[in-house]
């Protein structure tokens, strides 16, 4: 039994905290989020620099070999900080390759995501499947030696940055996964910000010609490697939601602390200390189930135990972000409403998460059916 | 016991309905449908349709254009106005500065200043909010000093709303700041926004609106006559408005209109062949809300019920309603951006516009963010306790 | 719109309010739950003298025909003094005979029951049927001119204490009503105490006897009644539930202006101030869905939607019954687990008003089923 | 990271959890699986068989009998014990009395009591709390005057647990009336309940239930060797017993068992053919708790590593564990009521017995009632919140 990050993963995690507090403060991603690209490239080639995102790839392509458990730490600081790079779908997009690709694709891929050279998104998400990854619509049809790829994905995070996609698709076999240029002809994105601040797209593929070897693993078996790939991300922003939580409630502490009403501050109401205690104890019950999701996407065998137990850490932390996120702007009055406040945006972040990947009653029904 | 209305009172419903149905803009009504922004010009225009078929006042005496309404009548009229989704009638002035000037004003300011507001001539804003005052008014520090026969004005205020559209302000400031009780050497002045010293910035929200602002005030020059009461005498004005007949603190029509939104959006959401109004979780959380809102709704009636029979106004009841009213309005739009799921998450298009589909997925989120504020704003639910605790529970 | 009582309704609700501070305080029903019948006659008579047991039968009968809107003060103040004598269930059964029974069967029963001289019970309820009214297994075989019973009721209350039980069963032709003499042979009793303090009884019928005339309307016919009936009764324990609650909080609120801590009332704490304003506001909404509820089982002519705005008033009951009591107790400290506070009583029958008739996730089916 | 014990750690558990599968009185198992009523004598049989395996006093040092285990192994086996449905130990001798006689006692006090409270055959109670002192300690009153070799003490103590089965009990008592701060002038006093002048009055609680007492001091005599530690110093003792080294405050094991009991009786709950688990609305609230007590197993193993780790008592965290332990305790109580439905109003048989089902439903709803006391007792979880607030927020 052991709650603590080893020496490598403590130093990775301290590295990025340092990281994200002298360089990638809230008025450095404020004027990220509002460049014409709303991401820096040269916050890329740090995060390359700082070995993160040749972390998770395998180590015959250049990565580090490293799991969620090592992930977790790094999350936590982004989460903190508020990254509104694509990391986390090029990571998810990276380790769909890494699980079902062919050596010449992942040579072809991960050694230049491991360097920071190219970046990923990971499409999965279609207009009427909500949260469920078997509701996959987009047509993948076989043509000649290649594939024609004709549908739409939504709200596909870091779509507007990617170099390459990796799209979910019906083949005649079932669901299959694809490798696609982003700027493949009839590839047509609609691209926005979200509310927390990240580029992503509506992508629609009209007509898309893709070779044979675009194909990752097997036409059709697909969805088990999806579920992988979505079970580890899901663990990943329980991390990520540890850290937005903590940064919250720091901020939420100290504003109560300071913020003075009738003549003392506002800390010292105990209406006000129970509710923030009550964050408190609502983190570190997440904070314990994000240490479960992680574990358990990296020696799970079992992927009916995997499930069950990512659907608990989601409930968890799906119910803790609301909490801690509804309460911070509470409780720092009007002033946790406005743009210029990191909270507000630590809030949004939050909101998000409690839906991302599921929802707590989509977890629900997950974490009991599994059982 | 009888919770139905009176035969008279359903009449005047209908009328009021018939008429909302027959006058309300479409694209204001659509407008407010889609969550988009209203223009200055936009809550004007039905300010103005509202004065001229003399609905626009309903608490003023009739003297001065109120059309004589008891407290069942402008109840109904408030909840069928949010049940239209006619747009808000901005506050500051009819509901705010007006009643103030007809208790407190003179002749001549009455004169002055309840025609432009009557008419939807003159757009007022509140200065009562500062820096640090929260919800602790008393402690505002904005100097009023006297030279001659004008005030000199010096501070801030802050959470302004729509301080970018007004031509006037009314403010509370500090005439005397060697008063021991903090409440005293306060004073109620009006405040021209064309006048030299004023800045207007503008405060943006999480969701991207502007609608609250700081205005700073250096040297700022004021009338002695633009003085309302006594100088010194501005929380007993201040305390006034707050104690006013609020009737419909619980927005109980504008939640029953977001309801019926939510549950025909919800039912539209498909999973698997089946409507998102199946799926027993989803079903039930809307049904814990419907069922609260029409205790609220009941809960309201019976106040008003009470204030009818007594002549007295509601006092600590006004909190309860608030802070439920606000809970609901909270609930709908969290369940709405549940129900849309994946999809809630865009916001603002990179390049051309969304179609309107995905606009109004789109504003989903950012209007869940907005409501936050409903919690906050006009004394937060943690004040509206306080006060219930101290009024009616005397702890 | 009106939400007050008539006249002869407030007479009649302060009458028995002061009965129960008079004659019926919590030293006084003490002793009455000691006693060997756990009720008292003595009570029962000035009930009948007060005229609450004719207030709710027809006028052709002795009644005085009112309505559960004439009865909800007499139920708040019945509430608020824990009554534990069987008028609730008395009111249940005679109501079953004044919907079902003909005029020979109403002139037999319900004129002695106006004026106190019979007591009734309504036995519905079954092992598995948890709350749904059609599930009746008890056997009525039709034999000879008359009926043979077989089958059990469960925690019907009252059942010790009365002189016939309206008993719904399974015949041929559905599910029908039958009264029952409580000393008929074959009935057998297993009777017990309640933990809201109510004599009740599991009751077996074993090859009971019944002329024809016990059949109460037609055989088969009894659903819709047994659901009028039960509304009803619904609606009756949401006002006692308004007057346990009232008391409950005025009890709370007493005791957290008088109890000092660490030098000052409790009552002084924000927190417990917050919380105390939370149990008051449960309160006002519940009471509004009390009202809605009896009148719209006085006035609601459609049984579907008298169904859905009962189930609405007994969902917003059972959560502030829940939300009341609870805290209640945790904010009286220690003191409120005794068996000596009064409150330590009150939060029993809340407890249990919670569940009576259906939980919240019963009627929350009801609800969304009926709309 | 690796959340599993070790191998020798599993090793131990499953020492431990096959020594009770074998050694567990059926029917001590038995009562306590359908929540009956534990005798005295019923606790000290399971007290006398631990303490022939020489398992009774884990956190004891070896000489004085303690098994020489670490903190993971005496986690584990107390969770064991939870699990297993186990008859608690009595902490008021094995838990407090005896840390505090080995940190304060004097030799010859450690020699008197110490062997009389390991072998179960001395039985203690707790004397801290007083009418109206409740969650603050310090505000005690009762009096102990030294007269020559012997105190005199006066005054009343109440919620005292078992005091009808106790022939010794441990009290805090105030020596010196004078002083300014309140925490001093209290002395820690070891009283024979034989004492003439002692009086033990139960308190019933609402589940009928005869556990606490409220106990009457009238000029009892007490050997002034009965001083434990320096007189005036009893709230250095009462606070170091506070701050002891408690390692299953969440109380996992019995929540565990508890979980397991509810889904397999909710299970067996059919409506309509169909399993009350099978009801999305009842599973879901399972759910939900079975989420919190995983993460609250995980929460107290994490504080666990950090004590074992640092060295450091556990601090403020306790109190976390606390406030969600009881909550969890509660919420499954209540679940289990639910899940009983109608069935959950009887108690007591008024004549005969209830057959064993019927006993065990009868049970479930004083359950209820009785765990309520579990967010009140041992410090409420306002004082609990109050401790974080003060102690890890700084508030």
């Amino acid at each position: 039994m052991d709650f603590e990050y080893n020496e490598e993963q403590q130093l990775l995690a301290d590295s990025v905290k340092r990281f994200i507090e002298k360089d990638y403060s809230f008025e450095a991603r404020k004027k990220i989020v509002a460049s014409d690209a709303g991401a820096s490239e040269a916050v890329w080639s740090t995060l390359a620099e700082m070995g993160l995102l040749a972390l998770p790839l395998p180590t015959a392509h250049g990565g580090f070999g490293g799991g969620a458990v090592d992930l977790m730490g790094v999350m936590d600081a982004l989460g903190a900080g508020l990254l509104v790079e694509p990391y986390l779908p090029t990571v998810m997009a990276a380790r769909a390759v890494m699980l079902a690709g062919n050596a010449a694709q992942q040579a072809a891929l991960l050694p230049a995501v491991a360097e920071g050279k190219k970046k990923l998104a990971f499409a999965q998400t279609e207009a009427h499947a909500r949260y469920d990854l078997d509701q996959v619509q987009l047509q993948a049809e076989s043509s000649g030696a290649g594939w024609t790829l004709n549908g739409e994905k939504r709200v596909v995070i870091g779509a507007p940055l990617a170099d390459q996609l990796i799209v979910s698709a019906r083949t005649a076999q079932g669901i299959s996964l694809f490798i696609v240029d982003a700027n493949a002809a009839g590839v047509h994105m609609q691209t926005y910000r979200t509310v927390d601040e990240l580029r992503a797209a509506d992508v629609q593929f009209k007509g898309v010609k893709l070779p044979a070897d675009a194909l990752l693993g097997q036409s059709g078996a697909a969805l088990p490697i999806i579920e992988a790939v979505v079970d580890f991300a899901t663990a990943l922003i329980c991390a990520e939601a540890i850290g937005a939580m903590r940064s919250a409630n720091d901020a939420t502490l100290e504003y109560i602390k300071t913020r003075k009403q009738f003549g003392q501050p506002i800390g010292a109401f105990q209406a006000l200390q129970h509710r923030m205690v009550d964050m408190v104890i609502s983190w570190e019950q997440a904070r314990s189930m994000a240490c479960l999701a992680c574990v358990k996407v990296d020696t799970e065998t079992n992927p009916n135990e995997r499930q069950r137990l990512v659907s608990a850490a989601k409930i968890r932390i799906a119910d803790a972000a609301r909490h801690v996120s509804q309460e911070s702007i509470q409780l720092h009055g009007g002033m946790g409403m406005t743009e210029e406040m990191k909270v507000s945006h630590t809030f949004r972040r939050l909101s998000m998460i409690v839906q991302q990947f599921g929802d707590a009653d989509f977890h629900l029904e997950r974490f009991a059916s599994a059982a | 016991m009888d919770l139905n209305y009176s035969t008279e009172e359903l009449a005047f419903r209908d009328e009021v309905r018939g008429w909302l149905n027959a006058n309300l803009p479409a694209d204001l009504r659509d407008k407010m449908s889609e969550h988009a922004h209203l223009s200055k010009d936009d809550l004007l225009r039905w300010h103005r349709i509202l004065a001229k078929k003399g609905w626009v006042a309903p608490a003023w005496p009739e003297e001065w254009g109120g059309p004589g309404w008891n407290v069942v009548q402008r109840f109904l009229f408030e909840e069928e106005c949010g049940y239209a989704g006619a747009p808000p009638l901005v506050p500051f002035g009819l509901a705010m500065c007006a009643p103030v000037l007809l208790r407190f004003g003179t002749e001549a300011q009455k004169k002055k200043f309840l025609p432009g507001i009557y008419h939807g001539e003159v757009f007022w804003c509140q200065g009562y909010s500062e820096p640090g005052s929260g919800s602790d008014l008393a402690s505002l520090k904005t100097r009023a000093v006297r030279e001659g026969d004008h005030y000199v004005v010096n501070g801030q205020k802050i959470w302004t709303t729509l301080a970018h559209y007004a031509d006037w302000i009314f403010c509370l400031v500090r005439t005397d700041s060697t008063s021991a009780v903090r409440q005293e050497g306060i004073s109620f002045l009006l405040i021209d926004m064309k006048t030299p010293g004023i800045t207007v910035r503008p405060l943006i929200l999480m969701d991207g609106s502007h609608e609250v602002n700081e205005v700073f005030f250096e040297n700022v020059k004021v009338p002695a006559e633009n003085l309302v009461f006594e100088e010194g005498k501005g929380w007993t004005v201040a305390k006034y408005l707050l104690g006013f007949e609020r009737l419909n603190t619980g927005r109980v029509g504008v939640s029953k209109r977001e309801l019926v939104k939510l549950k025909s959006f919800a039912a539209k959401q498909m999973r698997n062949g089946r409507s998102l109004m199946d799926d027993v979780r989803f079903r039930d959380k809307v049904s814990r809300v419907e069922v609260e809102l029409m205790a609220l709704e009941l809960t309201n009636l019976r106040f008003l019920d009470e204030m009818r029979r007594t002549g007295q106004p509601p006092g600590a009841d006004v909190s309860m309603l608030k802070i439920k009213g606000t809970e609901i309005q909270q609930a709908l739009t969290e369940l709405m951006v549940q129900a849309v799921g994946p999809m809630a998450q865009p916001f603002k298009a990179m390049q051309g516009a969304f179609d309107a589909e995905a606009a109004f997925t789109a504003s989903l989120m950012p209007r869940y963010c907005s409501t936050r504020k409903t919690t906050i704003y006009a004394g937060s639910n943690e004040i509206q306790r306080n006060i219930i605790s101290k009024m009616t529970l005397g702890l």
